[in-house]
């Protein structure tokens, strides 16, 4: 099959991705290196965390990449109604993210938890937040490109704006991927 | 030079060239200060010279871009000025404004000034960079507000291009935000919080968008690129400015009493405040490369050019070596600060500034197009006088920061703060005889607006 | 037709994925610990990010610098949390 | 047919991306009030802290001072000059005892002729600065 010389969607978005994916990597190695200086405490409060809202969560981010991946696969095939219903889809798991999170979040600050109780909570609020900030973010792009792609703006000859909103919103899954095992599972 | 309301723009540049030059005089006297100590004492104190010298490179700057703005505006919207009655009167109510607040920093001790102004109604004096009298800052917000209005007018009335967008947001940002350094509560955090939102988001943020804007408009009139790449560019540059500037503005905030979750924040996005002004460096020798024809006025090419560079170096390295918190936990307050300020201002505000001058300025005095080439030679020698005396001054106070830093707060036995003072003279004294360089740069710079009035146009053979 | 040919993949992918992550679930609330889990777990997070790369974001599809520059990214980051968190085992 | 790289795109992340980084910097901003009642020394704060503050705004100490590292490069640093000097009496001591010409070939504070009520007021300024949680800086008692 031939290759391609650019990656899909808009090459600007992708020199935002590399900045993001810049940004995430320093946190999580400063994560892995201030974890080294103190594993007691990062190995107490990471057993207050909820490790099966988090895999809701990761499941939910996957499958609504998956989703994404439908919806790019329809518009290539020309079908705007489908891709459009798909991005719909795939908004919905978006929005379970949001209030798992939400309802995580919510159980922490009613304990009156935040960035200043220790260091560990610093780290997890301040990448979980930073994250879904970009989830928020990531939805309002692909709820602009659902309601382009309603109205027929979209075509197999013509679907760069689908397919630059399908690699941010991957890139959001992909930094969650890294995410979910560094701050909820590895010690 | 389409329209001639643009000429408005010359009173601000001779404004601004003047207050420069007041600048660096008392720039001269504070290096002078720093190794003779009763130096002029106690008639200017170190502190009233100090006001002197910071007040007038923000006043001359502010200056430089209204120009700038009145320039370049017109130019872009295809459209006369609004109002250039109001520009010409606000030129003067600032003028006076500005000398007065000056001579009443020169004239009376500065408590005496903060009791004649009333300050005790509205308490806003007597913080970095805000000294002026909260009824000189009253009077910048109004200037402000009629210079907006003049500019948003024009733009309403004429063609909307980005260039003109991105310069009106980023003066209307420079307006709003200076309206925090109103806000003055006892608690010395809070007050220390705010200050940075006039002080940092103005530098390392809505500066950058005029600064950027400025530099596309005289990337698109010199070297004919086409506008869309011109304007995509900006728009990447300053979406990566504002991207990491605004968070950034916390490495500011690791030591002043603000929760250490800032060393974090702060360290990672002011650690990526660089990639912008180095795009930025990037982006204008590939425009140069890629022109579609030769601009005559070489002079001009040569200061945008060395705006990217020297904006690179002072904001973006200068800026790098002492971000992060682990070092900055050393090197905080000390003259690593001042080297990286001196730097990053010349580099990045005080050269556009003088390109946007040096493209302009020919027109505006009835020339076709630029200078003859004696005087475009002139001020090309006056350029890299001033550059090389800036990255000296700046390496020499590199240099006795970090003996600084050393003497005072790492070695075994830390010594106070003025024998450090004493040990490190010797790279005062370089900094002094560097600063009367500068100098002699600066002369040259407006002897060249006086010779070769009579000789020809360069043109784009010679320029060649 | 070659609708499917890109969706098909992406399918199995995607149940790979899931798969990975209840793992990664599973040896958590087990509250497993130590270096070797650890570097385990990340290596599954690490394969997730590339597949993911390789797949969903089409990376695989496309030569030169941008086929890479995900899966430089993984490396850089693995390495790094790899380091750290072999400090102090 | 992706690959354009194009201004519409370029001027969304610019919007895009400086709403999203000053919501996030409001949130910080946000945290960062709510961690200070336990850092910012405010129960320290009254009239006469006040009028220290106002003392030390009024004479532009700033001007050669640093306070917290801010500040201009001339003179020490102020934050911990409370436990550097030990007391507010060698503070008020230190500020009136200034020669009025100067010390010839040296750098001398000013002589500002503070009446004992500002005297009073500046040294209890700085000694609630002191009393700031700054994360340990600056690194060593002589600032």
């Amino acid at each position: 099959m031939e290759k391609n010389k650019w990656p899909p969607g808009d090459l600007v978005i992708w020199f935002f991705i590399m900045a993001e994916l810049l940004v995430f990597g320093v946190f999580f190695a400063a994560y892995a290196f201030t974890r080294a200086n103190n594993i007691e405490l990062f190995n107490e409060f990471q057993l207050t965390l909820d490790r099966n809202a988090a895999l809701i969560n990761t499941v939910a981010l996957i499958t609504s990449s998956y989703f994404v991946v439908r919806a790019v696969a329809a518009i290539r095939d020309d079908n705007s109604k489908r891709c459009f219903h798909w991005l719909l889809a795939a908004l919905f798991m978006g929005l379970v993210f949001l209030v798992v999170k939400g309802y995580e979040y919510h159980h922490h600050f009613s304990l009156g938890i935040n960035l200043n109780t220790n260091t560990f909570y610093m780290f997890y609020l301040s990448l979980t937040f930073f994250h879904f900030l970009h989830v928020i973010l990531g939805m309002i792009i692909l709820l602009a490109v659902a309601l382009k792609a309603r109205t027929g703006g979209y075509s197999a000859a013509e679907h760069t704006g689908v397919e630059t909103g399908a690699s941010y919103w991957h890139m959001v899954d992909l930094v969650w991927m890294i995410l979910f095992p560094l701050v909820y599972v590895m010690r | 030079m389409k329209y001639e309301s643009q000429k408005v723009a010359k009173l601000y540049f001779t404004a601004a060239i003047g207050l420069f030059v007041g600048q660096i005089l008392f720039g001269l006297i504070l290096g002078a200060q720093y190794v003779m100590g009763d130096f002029l004492f106690p008639e200017i104190p170190f502190n009233v010279a100090r006001m002197v010298h910071t007040n007038l490179l923000i006043v001359w700057l502010l200056f430089g871009f209204m120009g700038a703005a009145y320039y370049l505006v017109p130019e872009e919207a295809e459209t006369e000025l609004f109002a250039p009655w109001l520009a010409k009167l606000m030129f003067w109510i600032f003028l006076a404004a500005g000398a007065a607040t000056i001579l009443g920093y020169l004239l009376v001790p500065y408590a005496t000034l903060a009791e004649l102004t009333m300050n005790d109604l509205l308490p806003t004096m007597g913080r970095e960079f805000l000294e002026q009298p909260t009824i000189t800052k009253i009077g910048i917000v109004i200037v402000a507000l009629a210079f907006l209005f003049n500019i948003g007018m024009t733009i309403l009335k004429g063609r909307k291009t980005v260039v003109n967008l991105v310069l009106l947001m980023g003066l209307t940002g420079l307006a709003v935000f200076f309206l925090f350094s109103f806000f003055n509560p006892v608690n010395l955090v809070m007050d220390k919080y705010y200050w940075w939102w006039v002080v940092h988001l103005w530098v390392e943020g809505v500066w950058e968008l005029i600064l950027g804007a400025i530099l596309a408009f005289i990337l698109i009139k010199t070297t004919g690129v086409d506008r869309e790449v011109i304007e995509k560019w900006l728009y990447i540059i300053i979406a990566m400015t504002l991207i990491t500037g605004i968070v950034g503005t916390g490495h500011h905030y690791y030591w002043i009493g603000t929760p250490e979750f800032w060393q974090w924040w702060g360290s990672i996005f002011s650690a990526m405040e660089p990639i912008p002004f180095f795009m930025m460096t990037v982006y204008a020798f590939n425009m140069v490369n890629k022109r579609r024809r030769n601009h005559p006025n070489k002079a001009a090419v040569l200061w945008a050019l060395g705006t990217a560079v020297m904006a690179f170096l002072g904001a973006g390295v200068w800026g790098f070596l002492h971000t992060l918190a682990p070092v900055n936990y050393y090197t905080h307050g000390t003259q690593i600060t001042a080297a990286h300020g001196h730097m990053a201002f010349y580099g990045a505000y005080v050269m556009i500034v003088l390109a946007m001058i040096s493209y302009s300025m020919p027109m505006m005095r009835g020339r076709e197009a630029c200078n003859s080439a004696r005087a475009q030679s002139m001020e090309m020698w006056s350029f890299w006088l001033m550059t090389i005396s800036i990255v000296f001054i700046t390496l020499f106070l590199t240099g006795a920061g970090i003996l600084q830093v050393y003497l005072q707060r790492f070695s075994d036995n830390p010594m106070p703060f003025m024998v450090v003072q004493d040990k490190i003279a010797l790279f005062y004294w370089l900094r002094e005889i560097t600063g009367f360089v500068f100098l002699l740069g600066l002369g040259l710079y407006i002897a060249s607006f006086f010779v070769g009035k009579n000789e020809p146009e360069a043109t784009v053979e010679l320029a060649k | 037709m070659e609708d499917k040919k890109f969706i098909r993949p992406c399918t199995i992918i995607y149940l790979l994925l899931l798969a990975l992550t209840v793992t990664t679930w599973f040896i958590g609330t087990k509250g497993f610990s130590g270096m070797q889990i650890s570097l385990m777990v990340l290596g599954f997070a690490l394969i997730k990010g590339q597949l993911i790369g390789d797949y969903f974001m089409g990376l695989k599809q496309v030569a030169g610098f941008w086929r890479w520059t995900v899966t430089l990214w993984l490396i850089l980051v693995g390495c790094l949390v790899s380091y750290a968190f072999s400090l102090n085992a | 047919m992706a690959q354009a790289f194009t201004k519409a795109m370029a001027r969304n992340i610019f919007y895009g991306g400086t709403v999203f980084f000053f919501l996030l910097f409001l949130a910080l901003t946000f945290q960062t009030h709510s961690a200070w009642p336990d850092r910012d020394n405010r129960q320290a704060i009254n009239d006469t802290v006040a009028l220290g503050k106002k003392v030390w705004e009024d004479n532009d100490c700033i001007g050669c001072h640093t306070l917290l590292g801010e500040g201009a490069y001339f003179a020490p640093e102020l934050g911990n000059v409370y436990k550097r000097f030990g007391s507010t009496d060698a503070i008020k001591a230190f500020i009136s005892s200034r020669p009025k010409e100067g010390i010839p070939g040296r750098r001398s504070m000013p002589q500002f002729n503070l009446s004992d009520e500002e005297l009073t007021a500046i040294a209890e300024f700085l000694k609630y600065v002191s009393g700031i949680n700054t994360a340990n800086w600056p690194p060593t008692n002589q600032g």
